[in-house]
């Protein structure tokens, strides 16, 4: 009896699943683990007590090595092996990081005026491909909805630098793969068929005219802002007895059994810096020259300057509906130096008339 | 007794204070307009020194446009009209006036007078054209008694 | 009145231009003897000779072709494309060289009007915005009515600028015009371009406004206005006690202040390296248009 | 977008101008703040070394930059920068020093005419950071250790060395590529293109 | 003390003794490396008690904070004594001794008259003798973690290293390793290497002078036969072979060295490449280790200091201490031209 008691606890404590439990203790390691490949980049700079002709030296060096870095060719130019793989509506593509340049007006064929915000795609490379089995996500909080598809990890670097200002681990991500260290780095996830060689170039021309985007960037730090600024809260009025309170938030609740604040309360603090997305922006133009997007509107995140990264767009009635450059588009020379969405007027073109109706 | 008042306002920061932007100039709730027909009542009203005022806007805003109908009262009446000029800042190529302009008009949408004597906006004939529908009142009759467009 | 007025006007123009042509000494024009002080001046301080002076003299002509001061908003790339940008609509239509002051007709596309064109006529009281946002007010007065119109400079429903009087006048903005007794701003729509003899400098109007009684759009007693006479009039001890207290005279000394508002030598030559030479094909091109015009249709007026 | 202004021309400053004035705090206001500037440039151009706390010096180095630079610029015969001098220099006597001794000791200067350093905090406390501002080509003994200089460090031997060894691989493969391209243009008689890409490749060395 | 010395000449006796049987040369590397350790404390101790009455000497003291004259001991203290008195910078920093602006002194080296001391770091004005003993201390230590890093199977035998020359881009020593014909090193290994020599120099060891009799020098690199040859060419002038110690190795240097393996900083062992000696030598094969250093002090951007190992992984154009077999006079290897 007392055996056959045993066993019965037995069994139900095996059915416990111990593994599965969740514990709140600090022992279930780090919440936050960056991935391997995020080094620390920024160096403490020092005086090396250099002679001139040494500093030449190497700096020599260092632009020597990027003359060949320069010159690497890419390897989608002479392999034709890579239109095996065809585009479905479901492939990911890899993006681009893109630079925002400012803004200025472009005008549409009937006459309208429209501002557009210039993003410029610097100097972009691919770094390093982590196949689907192998890439092992950062571990968040939140339990993220299973991924039904495996996508695989590309690493984008934009921007050649100096080696010897970032940090030797950092230039190692790099030395790995035979290139010079980026100043930005991006991981874009992608279907496996979207896999492109290190080191291919992307361009400008990734993307076509009229196509649409989501962007994402930092928002603009505005450092520690009051509920007017930050929630646009109307504030008190400025005279009929109102003392002090013209830009407060007045009342955060009521009192009873809530009285306390409750979370999510629109109060003052810190606004902007923050990782924001825009979705479904136009491309009106490219110039295929300087590597220039000319996107609809001004809302981009970010000051003049920031760094963006430009995806293919998720919203269901503006994805991608006829194959894009894909995986990516070569380097090409013979290509015209603009393209323009059809609804854009260039400026060298004749005057706007209407027909009388 | 000036220097005195000098010196205690250099103390204050000449930055605060006061508003520095420029007034919007909005067609709101009693805002007097100006009637540029030759409605007899409207050019009786100018003539007493007591234009019009607004004390409805047909609009969701509460700020009248250009093309928007507003109720006024004038010369103690209600009468209904329609905004042929602004002069609060415009769009890229639309003028600005130096007066907020009304032309009267009745329920139909028939000016109560026979001309316009002021330039109106050509941006208005598409405005009316927009807002008059099959059935309701008709208001591009305005655009005919107009005598110029800029 | 208004046509009275402009008549006086066009005949002082004409003597103007006579006098000009015949002793240049005699005139008095402000902003003219100032130019011409500088230049005496820096010939025997002669430190560094600027080799593209007339070059830069540019900078009046198309102001909108230097980017805005402010350096967090500037990027070279972003400049050079919006440069070859504004070229590229100036080779499609003639933009003349105009300024605030200058009498403009302009004539625009217009979905809403039954001829599918506008014209306006008016005089320039603003010219703002830089690169593609350029843009200028024009303001007359139609039917004892005061309009103004503001028009983007590079906009491509622009099918025309002509300019019907090249004059400059004594203020950067005219804005007080919109307070000014209407004659002021008063200018017929059929009014015939004036052609200015070429190698004329560009005549400054000394005409000054009389205002309006108060109220007043803005505080034009505290803006140190030239080209308003009757100012004084109309001010209260209370005003004139304000105007003083809200002086700056230390602001014509902050260097740093007029630093920020301005692009320095070094960057506007390189601007001006890429842009002048095809402004002054356009130029000549416009010139030859404007000489085979009056061939063909010599105004009465000027002979 | 605001168009710059016309009106008046300037040089452009060797140092990183910020987008937006310093406020330096003063119950005067505007005008306090140019008047502590005013007193800090004529400081500046009296002793040519000065210390003071970063905000400031950062601030009045921009203005005295901007004063010797329109002074190179005009000279002594222009009205409006007499003004300006007379303005911003309170000691009279200085305005001769800007034109007849600044003027022609920053007249070919490729550089900033100032400098400012950090200067170090007695103690690790609240107080603002420290700089020292002055001229360059001042009479006092550099602030700056010179060690730089120094051929004998190892790291600057050994990179000496390095030197040497990278250039001499770089000529002769140099020469190894004109060789071959000798060889080649004798062997084949080879059209214009191909040598000039090799020359380009020749210039490339080997990492 | 007395007991000392009896114990000291007994184990110098019992080493004559042990000398006849070739029993030791069967000593297991760790073993050899224990052995001589030993015998150099025992005859440093040996050569301390031999100082005898202490007697003053007058150090005038040259340099920052300010001039100043020391009373110090003779024959015990040294110019590292003279740093203590003076600051914890001093002693940290300094990494040789300038005797009368001329003689270039041990920082651990007793003094033995009145004189003028300089104390010299790495950023003096003229730094190329602090350099050469930088250069010559890491060639030192390579052959000491060179010693430690291969497993007890593989035997290493030290054979020497030539003088420090820092123009050709790494210092070096020449190891002979009998069991290994044709060993090319990994790029792991050389890390390991590395580490080696960063674990060794990061115990922060004094670099200890001692000079002993041929004999003695002998009998301490018994199981070196390398060094067994070349010990008599050394002690021909005057019979007495410098010896230097970094924690337990041993090693004969004509030195000086600087004061401490903390002050060697970013170290690389970068490359180990094979000699071939020529037909007439004994020794038929030689393996070159190359590694390139700095100090502690001396701060390098990775990138600068990445082409200073690339350039150090090429083969040091120094001579081979096995190839010029019939100019053998000319060749004089540092660790054998050990002179005073």
């Amino acid at each position: 009896m007392a055996s056959f008691n045993l066993k019965n606890i037995c069994i139900s404590l095996s059915k416990l699943r111990i593994g599965h439990a969740v514990t709140r203790s600090h022992s279930n390691g780090p919440r936050y683990r960056p991935p391997y490949w995020f080094a620390s980049k920024e160096r403490v700079m020092t005086n090396d007590y250099l002679t001139q002709e040494n500093k030449q030296f190497v700096e020599e060096v260092m632009k020597d090595k990027m003359k060949v870095q320069a010159e690497l060719e890419s390897p989608l130019a002479n392999n034709g092996d890579q239109s095996i793989q065809q585009w479905a509506p479901t492939t990911r593509r890899v993006g681009v990081i893109a630079r925002k340049i400012g803004n200025y007006p472009i005008w549409s064929k009937d006459g309208k005026k429209m501002l557009a915000t210039l993003l410029q795609v610097v100097d972009n490379h691919v770094v390093k491909y982590i196949p689907p089995e192998e890439f092992k996500p950062m571990k968040t909080c939140k339990v993220n909805w299973r991924e039904k598809r495996r996508l695989g990890c590309l690493l984008v670097g934009s921007e050649t630098i100096d080696p010897s200002t970032v940090t030797k681990d950092y230039c190692g991500l790099f030395d790995s793969v035979g290139m010079l260290p980026k100043k930005h780095l991006c991981r874009f996830m992608v279907s496996p068929e979207a896999v492109l060689p290190t080191g291919t170039p992307l361009l400008a021309t990734h993307f076509r005219a009229g196509d649409y985007l989501d962007i994402r960037a930092k928002t603009i730090d505005r450092g520690f802002q009051g509920v007017m600024k930050r929630w646009g809260f109307k504030g008190m009025p400025a005279s009929h007895g109102v003392t002090k309170t013209h830009r407060r938030p007045g009342n955060i609740g009521a009192g009873g059994e809530k009285a306390r604040v409750w979370p999510g309360t629109k109060m003052p603090g810190h606004m902007g810096n923050r990782w924001r997305t825009l979705r479904g922006v136009k491309i009106l133009r490219i110039n295929t020259k300087h590597n220039v997007l000319w996107t609809l509107g001004v809302a981009i995140p970010g000051e003049t300057g920031a760094m963006c990264y430009l995806y293919d767009t998720i919203l269901p009635l503006r994805k991608l509906k006829s194959s894009p450059p894909f995986p990516t588009h070569p380097p090409a020379d013979d290509l015209p130096i603009e393209y323009y969405d059809e609804s854009i007027h260039p400026y060298d073109n004749p005057t706007v008339t209407y027909e009388e109706a | 007794m000036f220097r005195t008042l000098l010196n205690k306002l250099s103390t204050v920061p000449s930055s605060c204070g006061f508003h520095t932007t420029a007034c919007l100039n909005e067609v709101r709730l009693l805002t007097r307009l100006r009637v540029v027909d030759n409605s007899e009542i409207g050019k009786r009203a100018m003539a007493e020194g007591k234009p019009p005022k607004v004390i409805c806007v047909y609009n969701k805003k509460g700020v009248g446009y250009i093309g928007d109908r507003v109720m006024v009262a004038i010369k103690g009446q209600k009468k209904k009209g329609i905004l042929v000029g602004l002069k609060q800042t415009q769009k890229v190529k639309v003028p600005k006036f130096d007066s907020n302009n009304v032309v009267l008009i009745d329920d139909n949408g028939t000016p109560l007078g026979s001309r316009i004597h002021v330039p109106i906006p050509t941006i208005l004939r598409t405005v009316l054209k927009e807002r008059t529908h099959a059935k309701g009142a008709d208001y591009t009759k305005l655009l005919a008694i107009a005598t110029r467009f800029v | 009145m208004a046509l009275a007025i402009r008549r006086t006007s066009d005949i002082l123009c004409a003597a103007r231009w006579l006098i000009r042509r015949d002793c240049r000494v005699l005139s008095t024009l402000p902003e003219k003897a100032e130019i011409s002080q500088e230049v005496v001046v820096r010939r025997p301080a002669g430190r560094r000779p600027i080799a593209n002076e007339a070059v830069l003299e540019s900078r009046h002509i198309y102001p909108e072709f230097l980017p805005d001061p402010n350096p967090d908003w500037r990027n070279s790339l972003r400049e050079k494309l919006e440069r070859a940008d504004m070229l590229k609509r100036r080779s499609q239509i003639d933009i003349p060289e105009f300024y605030v002051g200058s009498i403009l007709a302009v004539t625009i596309s217009d979905p809403h009007a039954q001829t599918k064109t506008t014209r306006f006529v008016g005089i320039c009281i603003e010219r703002k915005g830089c690169g593609l946002r350029a843009e200028f007010t024009l303001r007359n007065v139609v039917d004892h009515q005061g309009v103004e119109v503001r028009y983007d400079l590079y906009d491509p429903t622009i099918q025309k600028i002509q300019v019907l009087r090249l004059e400059k006048r004594l203020d950067e903005k005219l804005l007080y015009l919109r307070d000014a007794l209407p004659e002021y701003s008063t200018f017929p729509f059929d009014m015939d371009p004036e052609i200015l003899p070429e190698g004329t400098p560009v005549p400054i109007n000394p005409v000054q406004v009389k205002l309006k009684p108060r109220p007043w759009l803005e505080k034009w007693e505290r803006q140190e206005l030239k080209g308003v006479s009757n100012i004084e009039e109309h001010l209260k001890g209370k005003d004139r006690i304000r105007r003083e207290l809200r002086k700056t005279p230390w602001e014509k000394y902050d260097l740093m202040k007029q630093y920020r508002k301005t692009i320095p030598i070094e960057d506007q030559s390189e601007i001006w390296a890429e842009v002048h030479n095809q402004l002054q094909q356009l130029q000549l091109s416009r010139k030859k248009m404007a000489r085979k015009r009056t061939f063909t249709a010599p105004k009465p007026q000027l002979g | 977008m605001n168009q710059a202004e016309v009106s008046k021309l300037v040089s452009k400053l060797r140092i990183k101008v910020p987008a937006e004035p310093r406020k330096l705090r003063s119950p005067k206001g505007p005008e306090g703040r140019i008047d502590k500037l005013r007193k800090t440039v004529t400081g500046l151009i009296k002793y040519e070394r000065i210390e003071l706390n970063h905000n400031r010096g950062d601030e009045a180095r921009q203005y005295a930059e901007r004063l010797i630079s329109e002074a190179i610029r005009y000279g002594d015969c222009h009205k409006p920068t007499m003004d300006v001098a007379n303005y911003w220099l309170l000691e009279k006597e200085l305005i001769h020093k800007l034109f007849k001794v600044l003027v022609p000791r920053f007249e070919n200067c490729n550089t900033a005419y100032t400098r400012m350093l950090n200067a170090p905090r007695p103690l690790p406390s609240r107080v603002d950071d420290k700089v020292v501002l002055e001229l360059r080509g001042n009479p006092y003994p550099s602030l700056v250790n010179r060690q730089s200089n120094n051929r004998l460090l190892i790291q600057n031997v050994l990179l000496d060395a390095a030197k040497y060894d990278y250039r001499q691989s770089k000529y002769a493969e140099m020469a190894e590529k004109i060789g071959q391209r000798e060889e080649a243009q004798a062997l084949e008689k080879k059209s214009k293109e191909p040598t000039k890409e090799s020359s380009n490749e020749s210039k490339t060395p080997e990492i | 003390m007395k007991h000392q010395i009896l114990f000291l000449s007994k184990t110098i006796f019992q080493n004559h003794y042990n000398k006849v049987t070739p029993l030791s040369r069967f000593l297991s590397t760790q073993e050899a490396i224990e052995r001589r350790s030993h015998l150099f404390t025992l005859e440093k101790k040996r050569q301390a008690e031999n100082v005898g009455r202490i007697e003053k000497i007058e150090v005038k003291y040259k340099g920052v904070p300010n001039d100043c004259t020391l009373v110090m001991n003779k024959g015990i203290s040294t110019p590292y004594d003279c740093a203590r008195h003076l600051s914890e910078w001093h002693v940290d920093t300094s990494a040789l001794a300038l005797l009368d602006g001329t003689v270039y002194w041990d920082m651990h080296r007793p003094l033995t008259e009145n004189c003028t001391l300089e104390l010299q770091n790495f950023t003096v004005a003229e730094p190329q003798q602090v350099n050469k003993a930088f250069w010559r201390t890491c060639s030192l230590l390579l052959g000491a973690c060179a010693t430690v890093a291969f497993k007890d199977t593989v035997p290493v035998q030290l054979h020497s290293f030539p003088g420090p020359d820092i123009r050709s881009g790494s210092f070096i020593y020449d190891i002979d390793l009998p069991t290994l014909p044709d060993w090319k090193p990994t790029n792991q290994e050389l890390y390991t290497l590395s580490a080696e020599f960063v674990k060794l120099v990061r115990q922060n060891l004094i670099l200890e002078r001692l000079e002993v009799g041929e004999e003695l020098a002998l009998e301490m690199f018994r199981d070196n036969e390398h060094k067994t040859k070349q010990i008599p060419s050394i002690a021909r002038n005057n019979g007495k072979v410098t010896l230097y110690r970094a924690g337990h190795h041993v090693d004969i240097s004509k030195g000086p060295m600087i004061s401490n393996t903390a002050q060697v900083g970013r170290v690389t062992v970068t490359s180990v490449h094979k000699l071939i000696g020529s037909q007439d030598s004994d020794v038929k094969q030689l393996y070159r280790f190359q590694g390139v250093a700095l100090p502690t002090n001396v701060v390098l951007n990775h990138f600068a200091y990445s082409i200073l190992t690339e350039r150090a992984k090429k083969l040091n154009p120094a001579r081979s201490p096995i190839s010029f077999a019939t100019d053998k006079e000319d060749f004089e290897p540092e660790s054998i031209a050990a002179k005073v």
